[in-house]
């Protein structure tokens, strides 16, 4: 309890490590343990606006944090948010490091293996950003060129798979991504669509050539494979805030400044659970 | 240079050194304790017995040739899982640079305690001291005059090691240093060079006066 | 727990080449290190006036820095001032910035352990100071450098592990790749760890050879 | 005792002695020398056989002497023949594979075959303040001031109070003219002034028997003279003591009783100092002798 | 030439000196010395003046003496009294604030005031062959073997023929006994062997005058007495030579002239060495002498 204080993972220790579980995860604690604890460790982005980032004070905002605080509120504990990159996401899951991830986290087959996804809440396909004057408008033009992508997203499972030809740039945070393509690192950058969307929205010269790459794919929270109890906690959570249009509301606060009116909202946002 | 405003917005500043806390506290943390390990680990590389001496060579070896980063996804995944031992991200940099710092500074030890010469425990012996005067009043002092330079040495690699907690996803100076990158992408696009640029000095503010004091202790203590 | 063997196999190729792109970048990093090593020492040891004082600035922001903010000042920084150095690029002119320092210290260290005497023998015998320099004091100086110098080769090889930090497809990118698209964490880890050691351990048996080689000046 | 008398008849023959000592001076050593004083005492080696770890042969091998309670024992013989050694096995510093060391009949140490690798002998530390021994390195404890190098033993292992012993050491520092040293660091004394400190700190536990292995071979001349002056006034204060040197004239003027050491025996021994120097009995001593002399 | 004689007198009346020369060790000598010899050369300081920077008074005020073609100085003093500076002046390694240093009457430094943080004198490579000098420290090139050392600088230097020089080299090696360790590494030879070795390495050159520091100092007795035969050869066989030591007794035999520096200046001066270890002239050479006296 004596870390320092800009580091959030570091001031609970490992304090529930006890029982030894035969699984090959770390044990994950039960919705006991972590009402008891008054905390709830949720993995984040922080550098991904405008679904999950930190604000000029140091605080964390966005669309997945404004969710995070809600089932904080119902569960009636505080939030202690982790920073991941994309690659560490079922990491922090399988060695216990958080209890649930709500990083704009893509549901996959392979994902679905290690780790246990809750209900939709948002979804989405893969959008390429690219530079005006060199625009990219369909994934053949990017055959022998470079595109960057971030580690451990839907894109770059995607492109490995589909897309051989193109040359693959990654880099481990977001951050580093976007400032590869403003330095003319690659010839574009892909990733979730609302989140390319959002940033070539902002960042002047760059507009999204491809807004729909792949298959329609589904953004949920994760907990550790088997923690039943928190799973069945977050699902009836998502469709009880189905009732009260969370997620709309949510879209509002955090992405429709963003996305201004150019994007049709029941695009993006899911409720209750139900594509 | 425009872009340089982005140090004076509200919050930055701040917020960096925050981070540059963190830094340092594990840092700190980590050298606080490595000392300790590091005269022990020391201590069994210079007993004859060939099993402890063969333990020690082989930690020491393996420490050298694996890259810190590499130890740290060690501990940081493998533990949990292997071991069922839990370390949050601060936890596991801690770990590693102990161990590290353990192994380094325990070389040095044995390095210090060697070049004490033989005819001081035999002064030693000769005028009645016991095994245990002779350690304590005799070698450690000479020891930790010959050790304190290169440890401080250590500390500051230490301290620049740090810098790899990022990868770790620990929310230290360079961590910061992206989200408020990323926060102020729209309006400060040369942010990055500055915010860099800060960093780069802040690493350099607080290991350049732990260089010099090594420099001095090294320049003080070089005629015995 | 399982240990996917068919995974090391399928993903042995990958780290094959991650190893290879460790390999260039220290290599040429390291050679780099070494000229400036050699220039750094050169003008400290002749007291060149003004070079001296850039030679020590040079030294102590580079000891004092870690490698990864040198690299992300150089790769992600210098842009914005209109410098766009290729990944490559940056990581050896890092390599060769931190390097360089380390280098230039063992190298000054050794040309200083050459006794006085050994100087003035050369003088009294009648020889030039250029043969004084080639045939007395640099055989002797390299003797006491060449420890020095293998810590730092190896020091550098294992710090190039950050360049993946700035999408260099080195050993260690390979590793987090492979975790963050498979999850497959402990056979990543194990050939990340297999690198190192085929990279690392013959060069450290070399260093171990060439400090034996070089040892004649050790009484 | 013989040799006391005959080294009084020397130093009354001697011209060029230079006058040093004093009788001042004699006091304070006395005050430093063994407190009990009985003509029966004396050290004794009996038999002594030391063989180092893979060596084929010893190098010490059956070597038997005595030395009386306030005589000098001068050891010679050239580099290699185990000088050093035979002072380190009386300081308990090696372990010995046969034979007896005895202070005043009591045996301190009795030689056991097969124990060339062993450590040190295991003295009691009351027993090892009884044997000083200082050595030709300068040995001080860099991280202890002049009188913090003599209080040590006399404080922790004697258990002495901490007045009186300051007091003693600063008499004894004072007759080795150091006295305004006293809270010098070891680093700041040339080397002949850390050799009197060295003597001091094993004077002051009142060692039966003080053993000095060429104590002067590292320094310059000048500073020879001033140790070896300390020396000759220990002598004279009844200090028994061994003796490695390879001065010649010193030794001439201190032995009352001297052994050449060669090949792992005592080659001569001699309780007529002066008669050694002169006329040598043996052909081997004759040329040990001849390496110093030039002409 | 006076010197000479006396000498050659001396060694005849020596009853105990060793006899380790023969015609043909200073045949093989005579070989290496200078090749054009003549009565009227010789080695001279005059009013040398030396000073090191940020010291308030020169270490060698006044110096002036002269060293016939074949004979041999030996020059005494205290520690600190300026012995090795003098010899480094004369070797070029320390520049000169005063005074002339001449070979045969050709000045080879002249003083300069204002010269104290020079760098060692720009003499030609060829001046600099022409006086010889060893070190006490050992200082072989520890990168070359035995006869790498030696015969480096006349390769390089005096450009001579590689199979002439190898042969002379080896004769030396012969001379000093070391033949058979032509090829080993400085780091395998005793303290002894090296210095013949530096001996040697300065003699190949064939240096009017050969300059030796203390180069005994850090060695055993037993090598002290190998280094100094070789010396006492050369010395026979006529080297010109200045020689700084503190062996009395080696000083006494091979010195033809001797000289004793104390503060700056030269306190005694004498052509008949025998006289001056017998009777010194002045109350400072007899109180230098007593220093190493005892009794
Ligand atoms: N620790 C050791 N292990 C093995 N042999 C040793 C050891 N110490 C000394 N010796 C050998 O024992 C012999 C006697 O050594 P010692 O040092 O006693 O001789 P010394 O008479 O003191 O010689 P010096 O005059 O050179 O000091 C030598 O041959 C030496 O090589
Ligand atoms: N490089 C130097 N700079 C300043 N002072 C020096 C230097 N070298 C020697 N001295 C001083 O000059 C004086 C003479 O020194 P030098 O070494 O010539 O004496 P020495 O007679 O050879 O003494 P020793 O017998 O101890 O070798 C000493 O006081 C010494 O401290
Ligand atoms: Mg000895
Ligand atoms: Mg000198």
């Amino acid at each position: 309890a004596c870390g320092p204080s800009a580091a959030t993972p570091s001031d609970t220790a490992s304090s529930d490590s006890g029982a030894t579980s035969s699984s090959e995860n770390a044990k994950a604690r039960s919705l006991d343990d972590i009402k008891k604890s008054g905390k709830i460790k949720i993995a984040v982005f922080s550098d991904k606006a405008p679904f999950g980032y930190v604000d000029q004070d140091g605080k964390y905002q966005g669309y997945d944090i404004v969710f995070a605080e809600r089932l904080a509120k119902d569960l009636g504990v505080e939030v202690e948010y982790t920073s991941v990159d994309p690659a560490a996401r079922v990491d922090v899951l399988t060695s216990n490091k958080v209890d649930l991830v709500l990083a704009n986290f893509t549901v996959t087959d392979e994902r679905a293996e290690k780790v246990d996804f809750a209900k939709p809440y948002m979804k989405v396909a893969l959008g390429v950003v690219s530079p005006e004057d060199a625009q990219i408008t369909d994934v053949s033009q990017l055959d022998g060129k470079t595109l960057i992508i971030a580690k451990g997203t839907t894109a770059e499972t995607w492109f490995e798979k589909n897309a051989p030809n193109v040359k693959l740039q990654k880099y481990d945070q977001y951050a580093d991504a976007y400032n590869a393509l403003l330095d003319g690192r690659g010839d574009a950058f892909s990733t979730d669509n609302t989140e390319v969307l959002a940033w070539a929205k902002a960042n002047k010269g760059f507009k999204v050539g491809i807004t729909h790459l792949g298959d329609d794919d589904t953004i949920a929270p994760a907990v550790q494979k088997g923690n039943k109890e928190l799973l069945d906690f977050v699902n009836e959570e998502i469709v009880k805030l189905g009732e009260e249009n969370f997620f709309h509301k949510d879209y509002e606060q955090t992405l429709e400044p963003v996305y201004g009116d150019e994007v049709n909202p029941d695009e993006i946002v899911v409720e209750g659970g139900k594509l | 240079m425009h872009g340089a405003e982005i140090l004076l917005q509200p919050g930055v500043f701040p917020r960096l050194l925050q981070g540059l806390w963190v830094t340092v506290w594990i840092a700190g943390v980590s050298v606080g304790v490595s000392i300790p390990v590091g005269l022990l680990v020391g201590w069994l590389m210079t007993l004859r017995n060939p099993v402890v001496r063969a333990i020690m060579r082989v930690y020491l070896d393996f420490i050298r040739i694996m890259p810190q980063l590499a130890l740290l996804f060690l501990a940081y995944y493998g533990f949990a899982r292997w071991f069922d031992w839990n370390l949050d991200a601060t936890g596991a940099c801690v770990l590693v640079f102990i161990l590290w710092g353990g192994a380094e500074l325990g070389d040095l030890v044995r390095g210090a305690l060697q070049s004490i010469p033989k005819v001081q425990y035999e002064s030693s012996y000769v005028l009645g001291l016991s095994p245990w005067q002779t350690f304590s009043r005799v070698i450690l002092p000479q020891a930790i005059r010959r050790l304190l330079p290169a440890s401080v040495n250590l500390a500051t690699r230490i301290v620049k090691t740090t810098s790899l907690a990022v990868l770790l996803d620990v929310v230290e100076v360079i961590k910061v240093g992206q989200q408020i990158i990323d926060a102020n992408r729209f309006q400060y696009p040369t942010g990055t060079l500055w915010i860099y640029g800060a960093i780069f000095f802040m690493y350099f503010i607080v290991c350049w006066p732990l260089s010099i004091v090594a420099r001095r202790l090294e320049k003080r203590w070089s005629h015995d | 727990m399982a240990f996917d063997w068919s995974f090391v196999q399928r993903y042995a190729p990958f780290f094959v080449n991650g190893t290879l792109m460790t390999v260039f970048i220290s290599v040429f990093g390291i050679l780099l290190a070494i000229a400036v090593g050699l220039v750094c020492a050169g003008v400290e040891i002749a007291r060149v006036p003004v070079a001296r004082q850039i030679v020590r600035a040079y030294i102590e922001l580079s000891r004092n820095t870690p490698l990864l903010v040198q690299l992300y000042f150089l790769y992600f920084g210098l842009p914005k001032l209109g410098v766009v150095w290729s990944a490559e690029t940056c990581a050896i002119v890092g390599l060769g910035f931190l390097g360089g320092s380390y280098m230039a210290e063992a190298m000054r260290g050794g040309l200083e352990s050459v006794p006085k005497v050994q100087r003035e023998t050369a003088y009294v015998l009648g020889l030039t100071p250029v043969q004084s320099i080639t045939r007395v004091v640099l055989p002797q100086a390299i003797s006491t450098a060449v420890p020095g110098l293998v810590a730092n080769v190896i020091f550098l090889f294992k710090e190039s592990s950050v360049v993946s930090a700035i999408a260099l497809a080195d050993v260690m990118y390979m590793a987090k790749d492979l975790i963050g698209m498979y999850y497959s964490t402990y056979e990543s880890l194990f050939m990340l760890v297999v690198a190192y050691l085929v990279i690392l351990l013959p060069i450290s048996i070399l260093g171990t050879w060439l400090e034996r080689r070089f040892d004649y000046a050790r009484r | 005792m013989t040799e006391r008398t005959e080294r009084t008849e020397r130093t009354v023959q001697a011209e060029r002695k230079p006058q040093v000592q004093s009788t001042e001076a004699i006091a304070a050593f006395e005050t430093a020398g063994p407190s009990a004083v009985s003509d029966c005492k004396g050290f004794e080696v009996k038999h002594l056989v030391k063989r180092y770890a893979n060596a084929d042969k010893p190098v010490l091998n059956d070597i038997s002497f005595k030395v009386e309670h306030g005589t000098v024992l001068v050891v010679l013989g050239p580099s290699g023949s185990g000088k050093s050694t035979l002072l380190r096995t009386i300081a308990g510093l090696e372990p010995i594979q046969g034979g007896t060391i005895s202070i005043n009949e009591k045996v301190i140490d009795e030689g056991r075959p097969g124990t060339e690798k062993a450590g040190r002998s295991n003295r009691s530390s009351e027993l090892r303040t009884r044997i000083g021994m200082v050595f030709q390195s300068y040995d001080l404890f860099p991280n202890k001031t002049v009188l913090g190098n003599i209080t040590m033993a006399p404080l922790l292992v004697q258990k002495r109070g901490k007045a009186e012993v300051e007091a003693e050491a600063l008499k004894l520092l004072e007759r080795v003219g150091l006295a305004d040293r006293k809270d010098a660091w070891p680093h700041e004394l040339s080397g002949g002034q850390r050799q009197r400190v060295a003597i001091c700190r094993a004077l002051i536990l009142h060692p039966e028997v003080l053993l000095l292995d060429e104590i002067t071979a590292a320094l310059d001349p000048e500073m020879v003279r001033e140790v070896l002056d300390v020396v000759l006034e220990l002598a004279k204060a009844g200090q028994t003591m061994l003796i490695v040197t390879h001065e010649m004239q010193f030794a001439r003027a201190i032995a009352d009783h001297v052994i050449l050491l060669d090949g792992g025996h005592i080659v001569e021994e001699s309780h007529d100092a002066h008669a050694f120097f002169a006329h040598p009995e043996t052909e081997r001593a004759r040329q040990f002798l001849r390496t110093f002399e030039f002409e």
